[in-house]
């Protein structure tokens, strides 16, 4: 395939999982003639109808809970949620009903829905529109939580949640749905797994999302300087891949996990205390955590220094390698 | 404000005068008011209406003392549920005592292809809908939080979160439409969703939204509200202000009180708004005027907040006590029938009793079990490290 | 179901037929509909109405002046921000253009003490306040939140999740009972609280509980829903099947429709409203119905999803040229005075232009400045951190 | 003070900020007449009367909403969640409104509101009934999280949290309520300071609420066998008192957190990652975490195998001397 945006990836892999299972129905807001805000669903609601691309009325808990309630009638719903900040008054449904369902029926119903979000900040963008709020759902038992970086991921791992049976919680990095890619011709491994996207020896990058493409230019940066940075695109952040993350740190004794949203009890947190546990005496330095401070997301002409960047991570770089 | 747009307003208990706006809502006596849909009254004597007699009348005698029997059985096993409770067998129960003629009126209604969304409280339309009332047990013995086959009697589980189901039924109601299963005039098909729910949940943000879903896509649901009066402490006055069967119309939809103490006239409303969302006309709000007879839970103690003369005046609107009166004046039923029920209920009691004794523990691991669909690590290194754990600790006893 | 229950449903529209059941809404010509309270038609006549011609009758001239002016100058600062973020000195900017109306008029009956809490569209409401224009441009220019005291003039910061400030007034509402500051008779105490929100806005289930806790409450707020006939990209029929001023009564009161593009109308709607809350009567929901003549913000492209013909409609009632001609045919006005008028206007164009060049860019420490009101150990360690940071980087430069 | 039980300190917490400034409200489901579930309001309505003490209706993003408006209003609101599970709905209000309102305003609003949680299981409850979510809140920047453990705290915690004028989540370990303490004369230090309940060598303990006593057990059942485990109550999950953990850890160099949440992405990742960056030259092991497991709370029947017990913290221990 030619290469295409990160938006259009996912765009052309619901229309592939529309396409192939009926079932298939998408719900949000402003999806419809729209596109949506990103235009991610551009086109969608003209070629499969009203029926399968529902424009739906402004509320986000009605929004999941009528999902749920499709669910449980054999639909697989796939809802877009307009903007990061905008999930909050779908969190109960999505935390008591959409990942508890299955478990609480012994296994009788299955709740196949996905929740897109476009995620983080970096657009310059009016409070509640930049915010990463994985971890609220990484820490939540019984959902899946992945996220996309590029093109080629983006049309793929969008499909594998769809067919999967369980729920996922699908994180799109807005800032980089403009980013263009090519697509392959089928996913890198299941969802679940991470990627080494460049290999390197003195520390490893632990990143996902929007922080991926700041770390391979981290990367670059470090080895015009003699560093060799191992790059570990996360993909899922439930589940981990533990054996990929502990592998490359084991290889390199050195971890630095990099995201935009804020360290205390971010995504850092719990990879810190993992490799900590599992490869002790591996570890030449602590994992370090680079991250959004602990404050509410800034206006966006501060955004830049709340942000990590390239300065930032290999901030961190230097920071493990002095130990 | 203008005449047009301030007609007079009712306070939330249906006593239908003008009520200044100035005027806090108080607690009268709970009357129904004169719009309540009423075909049988406490006296047991058929009062006539004009759109619903012929729906109750069609009835043929063996299923009007088949909504006997169910009425007198559920009651028997909830009072069954509560006993064990006290006995330390279940750690909770929730009683429907005096909510019986409003499950049975209404789970009557539904056709098997139909699907009800329950509370915590539906016992009798589980009964209704063939649940094995065992199975009502489990979640409050703490041996599951559900554990029936939800899609077997199209009965949902039970939702504790208050109001949450409201929208699950409002987007299965929009399932049913995608699968073209409305007004297509086939019986068997055309199916129809019922969305319980309490007088206290229709404060919760997540039931008007499912009306405003259910009233844009003019879905096939009914919404069935029994107003008890109470929601655990709290008096219907600190809900709402207006009767909640007016909240429908906002919406877009037709609202409806109806004696939910009279079983007849329950069952009627509700199968004349489950025929039109079956047929497409879409949703109905029904609001069930009824009375908590009991305490919210076996951990409530509603000495603390309710005067028992409140009690009192219910207990004259029994709903088993009106129905047997008039199954018995108008000879429908006799006492060898009565009698056959009152049997046939404490053998209800007996088995459910011994069936609850001996529902089994689960077993630790299985709350890996089903968390996921798919292969999930995380769950299989917990399930192993559970077991090695508790091998290790037993070996080491 | 029977008729007491089932009153004529209307469409979203207003216009006053029955509808059966079974038509799905559709969508017409936005029109009022004959409830709809209007003073002033498209076509600059005054239009009688018993209850309100008295408020607008006495009116002055200078304070109908007054209208028109804030009805200019607020489109004129509006088409200047909208002007900034085309050059690049907002990032965002969401017009009020065709809200004037609805904004001024609301906005004018305010007294002082009472309390405002808008959506991020309610310059109009602002400026009526009194708060600096330029303020509110720093949130969408990307230096701040909001940024200005909301007690200064009782207008509280701008609001983006959709439909949350209903409950915030709600609750600022109950404070104000609880101060006492409710049905004294003494002008300068009692207050009101008003809460503006969208049409789309009403999907919310926040809105949904704002009515049951304001009805319940009896509490002096004022709901005024500006229907602009779109939320983004979808029309009033996803939205709601019940024209939205019909919503109120199913909480307890009095819901009205007034057209939104009449400045008097507006007022007078507004002020009878704010009136009974302050005089204890307890909350009113207000339909503004108008329409967003621009885009929904200036990242949307209204092209893709309504026709130019439904814009062209409303551009022939536009709230400032029908008011205009009012004040021209009733000689309330001449010529000089629009002109001064417009005089003002440039001037104030250029005054914003200028001071939104010179806003200052925040630093960056202050994003730990004001997260908490005592001292708080992970602000200061990260504020030091930053700082260390930033200086050896500057340093290493 | 006589001794008396945790759910009753916070009763008398409560009227004593009554009692003092006449700003303090109280709101919630069925905290008039019945005193609450747990009977922690049990007569405040009918002493301060029912403008303070409010019965909302059943709906809390609802109550959280109102509360804000009243905190605006210059009240500081008292909030009663019934049980953790039924937070969710008022999510939104709590991470986009409490947290950020008075970082949006630059510090001209300030939102005074406490948010009264009981937590966690072991009461034999239905589902909903027994959920530990503080991460959540701990991970949302703007919010104090603190948690008491015992009567004295208690009492004196719920006072604090009412008088600083920043938003506290306040956590109530339900299983504890009626565990007796006496109530001394005054606050052990500040809000945001943890304690140390018992001083040891071996192996530091980093617990809050219901497992404190639960540790304090382990701790004696440890002596017993020659171990001197340090056991430290948090008491508050953020801020964290960095400083008191990591001098117990810096003086044993090992430390087990113990919590009844899940421990992906639980406290004790955050905890972990922060002593392992900071103290990493003192560690003699990893940061071991003793948690719930990583699915949702199970049936109440199952609850003892689910949640940690002396034995979990014991072998925790062990794991943590095997390094
Ligand atoms: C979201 C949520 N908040 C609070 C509760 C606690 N709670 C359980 S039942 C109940 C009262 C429900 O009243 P109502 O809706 O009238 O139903 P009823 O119990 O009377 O049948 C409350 C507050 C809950 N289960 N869910
Ligand atoms: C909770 C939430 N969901 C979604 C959005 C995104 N959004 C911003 S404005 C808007 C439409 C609002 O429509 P309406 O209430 O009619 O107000 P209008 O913009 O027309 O003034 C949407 C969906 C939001 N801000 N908040
Ligand atoms: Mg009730
Ligand atoms: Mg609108």
């Amino acid at each position: 395939m030619a290469a295409t945006t990160l938006a259009k990836g996912i765009t052309s892999g619901l229309r592939a999982s529309m396409e192939r299972d009926p079932k298939v129905v998408l719900l949000g807001e402003d999806i419809g003639k729209l596109g949506g805000v990103f235009r991610v669903t551009e086109g969608l609601q003209k070629d499969f109808g009203e029926d399968r691309v529902i424009d739906t009325p402004l509320a986000e808990a009605g929004i999941l809970g009528t999902a749920i309630g499709m669910a449980l009638r054999g639909y697989r719903p796939v809802v877009e949620i307009q903007f990061d900040g905008f999930v909050y008054p779908a969190f109960d449904h999505i935390v008591s009903q959409v990942a508890k369902l299955r478990a609480r029926s012994l296994g009788y119903v299955t709740m196949p829905i996905v929740i897109r979000i476009p995620f983080g900040g970096g657009i310059g963008a009016v409070e509640h529109h930049s915010e990463s709020n994985e971890a609220y759902f990484a820490h939540t038992a019984g959902l899946r939580v992945v996220v996309c970086s590029n093109a080629h991921d983006a049309h793929w791992m969008i499909q594998q949640a769809i067919e999967t049976d369980d729920p996922v919680v699908f994180y799109e990095p807005k800032r980089r749905y403009w980013d263009k890619g090519e697509v392959g011709d089928g996913p890198d491994g299941p969802l679940g797994t991470a990627r080494v996207l460049r290999e390197g020896t003195d520390v490893t990058l632990l990143a996902y999302g929007p922080m991926v493409k700041t770390c391979l230019q981290a990367a670059q940066a470090a080895e015009e300087e003699g560093r060799s940075l191992e790059v570990v695109d996360l993909r899922s952040l439930s589940p981990l891949d533990d054996e990929a993350i502990l592998e490359s740190v084991q290889k390199t004794g050195r971890a630095v996990v990099v995201h935009e949203a804020s360290t205390f009890l971010g995504m850092g947190a719990e990879i810190s205390a993992l490799v900590t546990e599992r490869a002790f005496y591996h570890l030449e330095a602590p994992v370090l955590r680079v991250g959004g401070y602990n404050v509410p997301y800034p206006p966006s002409r501060l955004e830049e220094e709340f942000l990590p960047d390239l300065d930032r991570v290999l901030d961190g770089v230097d920071r493990s390698l002095a130990y | 404000m203008s005449d047009n747009d301030v007609a007079p307003l009712e306070t939330a208990f249906g006593v239908d005068h003008h009520v200044s706006r100035a005027e806090a809502p108080e607690r009268p006596a709970q009357d129904g008011g004169p719009d309540m849909v009423q075909l049988l009254n406490p006296e047991g004597e058929r009062v006539a209406h004009p759109e619903h007699d012929a729906v109750v009348d069609g009835l043929s005698d063996e299923e009007l003392r088949g909504f006997y029997r169910d009425l007198v059985l559920i009651r028997r096993f909830d009072t069954e549920a509560t006993a064990l409770q006290r006995q330390g067998e279940l750690g909770l129960w929730a009683s429907l005592l005096g909510q019986e003629a409003a499950q049975v009126g209404s789970g009557r209604a539904l056709r098997p292809q139909d699907y009800a969304f329950p509370t915590y409280r539906e016992h009798g339309v589980a009964w209704c809908r063939g649940v094995d009332p065992v199975n009502l047990l489990g979640m409050f013995r703490g041996v599951n939080h559900g554990g029936w086959d939800p899609n077997e009697k199209n009965f949902h589980l039970y939702t504790i979160i208050i109001g949450a189901q409201t929208l699950h039924a409002t987007g299965y109601a929009m399932g049913v439409q995608r699968d073209g299963n409305v007004g297509t005039g086939d019986e068997e098909r055309d199916t129809a969703v019922i969305a319980y729910f309490g007088d206290g949940a229709t404060s919760q943000g997540d039931v008007s939204e499912a009306l405003v879903f259910a009233g844009v896509n003019n879905s096939p649901v009914v919404f069935f509200c029994q107003n008890n009066q109470w929601a655990i402490s709290e008096p219907n006055e600190k809900q709402t202000r207006a009767p909640l069967w007016h909240r429908a119309r906002g919406f877009g939809f037709p609202g409806i009180r109806v004696d939910g103490n009279d079983v007849l006239a329950v069952y009627a409303v509700t199968k004349a708004a489950l025929d039109a969302a079956r047929s497409g006309q879409g949703p109905t709000f029904i609001e069930a005027f009824t009375y908590r007879m009991g305490a919210h839970t076996t951990s409530d103690d509603p000495s603390k907040y309710r005067v028992s003369a409140e009690v009192e005046v219910w207990k004259h609107r029994d709903p088993i006590e009106r129905f047997r009166r008039w199954l018995t004046t108008t000879g429908r039923a006799d006492p060898d029938f009565f009698d056959a029920v009152d049997g046939e209920s404490d053998e209800l009691g007996a088995s459910v009793r011994q069936r609850c004794l001996s529902m089994p523990d689960p077993g630790g691991t299985e709350m890996f079990d089903h968390v996921f669909a798919e292969r999930h690590p995380v769950m299989e290194r917990e399930r192993a490290e559970f077991e090695t754990y508790h091998a290790s600790f037993e070996a080491a006893r």
